[in-house]
């Protein structure tokens, strides 16, 4: 019966009533608040992807040079000379709209352990942005603490952030846009995935100690903001890129030795998903005992523990009997390197106390068995409206009026120099960067052999509010071209999808179109999908951004001295407009 | 030559350098920041860029403590060449190896581009195969590149030539509108009065190979003076 | 005229890498004497106008708006008042 | 056991970037009657030592060694006796 403390429950946990049997069905007994908690977090939108899940599987996401598609930390693809390049965008949205700074920040942190967890060392990193109208005072904040989050993290790290962009509408007014991207490269030989498999095999807890930052982020990410958000936030999370760096170089210094078993970040719903992941990809069980997590702060209960947000920790399994190495590489770096539990082989996610069990549950139901919506998708009516717009009905400047329209086009800051963003970026560090932002695609060096990486995100969001089908295939084909235009081959994409409320079926019915339209171009360009990010809710009081679908490409370039940067070379050149 | 890279927690051109420095067909070894070793077997001593301990506190307020900075102010006392770049040259300034500080750009953000830089003085081992007057170009990337000294020490440094690069105009002009960071008088590099510990802003290491970025070059000739400069004296510094 | 003594420190419970890593740095030389270290900004500054009431209400605006960050940063201020010269 | 609160402030007479540009941010926002803005540092620990000499010699010499650059900052702390709980 939905009594009203039930009611209540639910909702703080964000879990439907349907959902709630559903878990005693699986539990075969009522959760406690603990577990229905556990439930909350990842059956929520940002965890469980319970709205895109079914769209998302009609990706193409198999080709010749994917070695590892969507459903770990990041993706991987072959790029030839015994080299893989591993790569991952993500969005960090409402944290951003929240506190600039650190939102982004902690969004570039989130990605770098993404693709760092998988043993490859970031090489590059792009930053694709979406604010509101530059001339508002709200605006300028957001876009200052963005851009200064993303420089200080990104620089202090030693990743070159290359390239990115940056588009002002008025859509994105009360909810700006923050997509990380970033790149790494390791022999195909050093590839280490996200599961926890070797019954018995210690579970290990490295990196920052555990406080109570940003507890239950990831339902938060799964609201619409409103007008009160700020008060309602809950406690923000805030990077350290020093304590960052120092996890990078540890972890991939763990991973040469080949201790490790398996690794992954803790992103959102931090302890929680990263432990039922990580079982339920190896379909083992995990136990740990959350009175051995390094802790921030006194007092912190078993659930702040396992829904803490705080950045900069990992959660790694060593082979048997290597946890002395691996504590003594960390311990080198000055960074925590705690045993907290084992591989099991009851399937279970298995939380202790002080060794009493305060919560158990089928790891998979956690991980990988969210409910799957099917929401109502309809045509939005506005299509109709700008789908009668003729362009023929704009009458043509007057002669005199020519240069007027010119100065204001490039003063527009969607058209203007990004300068002024990337400045702010080591575009440089590592000495690996061939063409420098500014240009089409970055072009990174793949350090120790001829090779680079071309790297481009697009996505005219303009284009996908007017037909999300074709506005997609648009961003694909931008991004191809600037892969081209720089030398690359297009190898692969990944996506990141920010939308407004999936439940609205308008909104859906963009989702589903940008799916479709992605799912033509990849197929026709032949580069598959190898893993992208999904940031639905993006609404502030009710009105939703333009459907804004991220392509982020990656191309391979056999030499890269063969490079192309965009200016004119030198006087008597022939310039050609070639294409349709 | 053989060169040693200090590598504190957060340094992250310790990866550049080494790269440079083999570039040039030299060798480099990394070196790091709590051992105690003695650095004679070294021709020169690089303190790389970065953020060591995250640029908390003040910018090589901490690094300056390490263990390793101690055989670097011995090695530095008998003569050897010790370069500084970026946190480096911060790193000498908090240690004392170098007079002055720095502060935040006036930009109060970071900055990274390619700017020129007028030589100062070619006389000494880290600029010798330049000439005084010229310009050069390299990158710099730094937030906190605002150097400070009082006006009489700066007269001091001045009359001991101890002032080597300056942000300038391509043509080589010194002006405020080319100074990226508000640094006082220009400065973007200078070396102690032995002339042996040299700190800079700008990064040589990351303009050696014309492959990458704008294809810039310079840094070469700073690398190229250091060798010159300990292939004449014929013999390792200590 | 009032001079205004603004003192802004990080929020309870929010991370400071800053802090956490000079008391670390202490220790490693030998300072371990020192417990809590909390690092923030100070700012001292004078306002040019009469009422201290409406002086109180100008620094809270100036904090709110631009000085700190309400989202996580505290901050506290005392005003006194300045003799005219 | 006692408690420190340190105030690390640039130098006067030293051009502070920090402190030039917020006014310049006030000043655009409006905010005309702030005058001679300095933005420096506040710390605040205790320190774990049972007599206020021996304290403040501790607090003397590590704001000398690490916590402030006498290049470009002057400090000034306070101490207080602490209540053993
Ligand atoms: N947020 C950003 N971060 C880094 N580089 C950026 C960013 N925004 C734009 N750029 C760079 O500026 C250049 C021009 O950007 P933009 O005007 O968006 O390009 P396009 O010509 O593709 O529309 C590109 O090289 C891009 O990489």
């Amino acid at each position: 019966m939905l009594t009203a403390e039930l009611k209540e429950k639910l909702a703080a946990n964000g879990l439907t009533y349907d959902e709630y049997q559903r878990i005693i069905e699986i539990l075969g007994r009522k959760p406690n608040d603990l577990e229905l908690a556990l439930y909350g977090v990842m059956w929520s939108e940002h965890c469980s992807y319970k709205h895109s899940k079914a769209q998302l599987k009609t990706l193409p996401t198999e080709g010749e040079c994917v070695l590892q598609g969507p459903g770990e930390n990041a993706g991987i693809i072959d790029i030839g000379g015994g080299m893989a390049a591993v790569f991952k965008i993500e969005s960090h949205n409402h944290p951003s709209a929240i506190e600039p700074y650190q939102g982004a920040a902690t969004g570039v942190g989130g990605i770098v352990r993404d693709v760092f967890a998988m043993g490859a060392r970031p090489i590059a990193l792009l930053d694709s942005l979406r604010f509101g109208d530059l001339s508002d005072e709200h605006v300028q904040y957001l876009f200052n603490g963005v851009v200064a989050g993303i420089a200080d993290y990104g620089n202090s790290l030693g990743i070159p952030t290359v390239g990115g962009e940056t588009y002002f509408n008025k859509s994105y007014q009360g909810n700006p846009l923050v997509n990380a991207m970033c790149v790494g490269v390791m022999p195909v030989s050093d590839m280490v995935t996200a599961s926890a498999s070797g019954v018995g095999n210690p579970v290990m807890i490295v990196g920052a100690a555990t406080g109570r930052d940003g507890i239950k982020g990831a339902s938060f990410a799964s609201e619409e903001l409103g007008e009160n958000s700020e008060e309602n936030r809950p406690s923000v999370q805030v990077g350290d890129p020093f304590m960052e760096k120092l996890l990078m170089e540890a972890c991939l210094e763990l991973i040469k030795t080949g201790a490790v078993v398996g690794i992954q970040d803790m992103g959102a719903a931090g302890l929680t998903s990263s432990s039922c992941e990580m079982a339920s990809r190896a379909g083992t069980g995990i136990e740990l005992d959350v009175a051995l997590v390094p802790a921030r702060e006194e007092g912190m209960t078993p659930y702040d523990f396992m829904l803490s947000e705080s950045q900069e920790r990992m959660l790694v399994v060593p082979k048997k009997g290597r946890e002395e190495e691996v504590k003594a590489i960390f311990e080198r770096w000055g960074l925590n390197a705690v045993v907290i539990g084992k591989v099991t082989d009851d399937g279970n996610l298995t939380i202790k106390e002080n060794g009493k069990i305060v919560a158990q549950l089928p790891a998979r139901s956690l991980a990988h068995d969210a409910p799957v919506y099917h929401p109502e998708s309809r045509r939005p009516a506005y299509l109709d409206e700008v789908e009668k717009f003729d362009l023929n009905q704009i009458p043509l400047p007057a002669d005199e009026e020519y240069n007027e329209i010119l100065f204001k086009l490039i003063s527009s800051p969607n058209l203007a120099s990004k300068a002024w963003i990337y400045r702010q970026y080591d575009h440089m560090v590592r000495s690996n960067t061939v063409v420098l932002p500014g240009s089409d695609a970055a072009v990174i060096r793949v350090e120790g052999t001829d090779r680079g990486l071309a790297i481009s995100t697009d996505c005219n969001s303009r284009y996908c509010y007017l037909n999300p089908r074709r506005g997609t295939m648009i961003a694909v084909a931008e991004a191809a071209r600037n892969v081209v235009c720089s030398g690359g081959k297009p190898l692969a994409i990944t996506d990141g999808m920010n939308f407004g409320n999936p439940e609205k079926p308008e909104i859906f019915y963009q989702f589903k179109e940008s799916i479709a339209g992605m799912r033509e171009a990849c197929l026709a360009l032949n580069t598959p999908v190898t893993g992208g990010n999904v940031s639905f809710y993006n609404e502030c009081s009710g009105k939703a951004i333009y459907p804004t679908p991220i392509i982020g490409m990656v191309g391979v370039l056999e030499n890269f001295e063969d490079a192309v940067t965009i200016s004119f070379k030198d006087e008597g050149d022939l310039i050609f407009l070639i294409g349709i | 030559m053989h060169f040693g890279i200090i590598v504190f927690p957060g340094s992250n051109c310790d990866h550049d350098c080494k790269y440079a420095v083999e570039f040039m067909g030299h060798t480099a070894e990394y070196l790091w920041h709590a051992d105690r070793v003695s650095l004679d077997r070294f021709d020169c001593i690089i303190i790389p860029g970065g953020f060591s301990y995250g640029d908390y506190l003040r910018a090589g307020a901490i690094a300056r403590f390490a263990p390793i900075m101690e055989e670097v102010q011995k090695f530095a006392r008998k003569g050897g060449l010790v370069i500084g770049i970026c946190n480096g040259f911060q790193i000498l300034l908090e240690a004392g190896l170098l007079p002055g500080a720095m502060q935040k750009n006036r930009s109060l953000k970071f900055q990274c581009e390619y700017i020129y830089l007028r030589v100062e003085n070619a006389d000494t081992p880290f600029t010798n195969q330049m000439r005084k007057g010229e310009v050069i170009q390299l990158p710099i990337a730094h937030g906190e590149g605002n150097y400070y000294l009082n006006p009489e020490e700066i007269a001091k440094l001045e009359a001991n030539g101890q002032i080597l690069l300056r942000y300038a105009t391509p043509e080589g002009e010194v002006t405020d509108e080319v100074n990226p960071n508000g640094s006082i008088s220009n400065i973007a590099g200078i070396v102690n009065e032995s002339k042996n510990i040299f700190g800079l802003m700008p990064h040589p290491e990351r303009a050696v190979d014309d492959r990458l970025g704008n294809g810039c070059i310079d840094g070469r000739k700073i690398f190229n003076s250091i060798i010159a400069y300990l292939t004449e004296k014929g013999e390792l510094p200590c | 005229m009032f001079r205004v003594e603004l003192k802004i420190m990080p929020r309870k419970g929010i991370l400071n890498p800053e802090s956490s890593t000079v008391t670390r740095a202490l220790k490693a030389m030998g300072y371990d004497k020192v417990k809590g270290l909390e690092i923030g900004k100070f700012m001292e500054f004078v306002v040019n106008l009469d009422d201290v009431k409406t002086a109180e209400a100008y620094v809270e605006e100036i904090c709110k708006r631009l000085l700190a960050n309400p989202v996580i940063e505290d901050y506290i201020y005392e005003i006194f008042p300045l003799e005219e010269e």
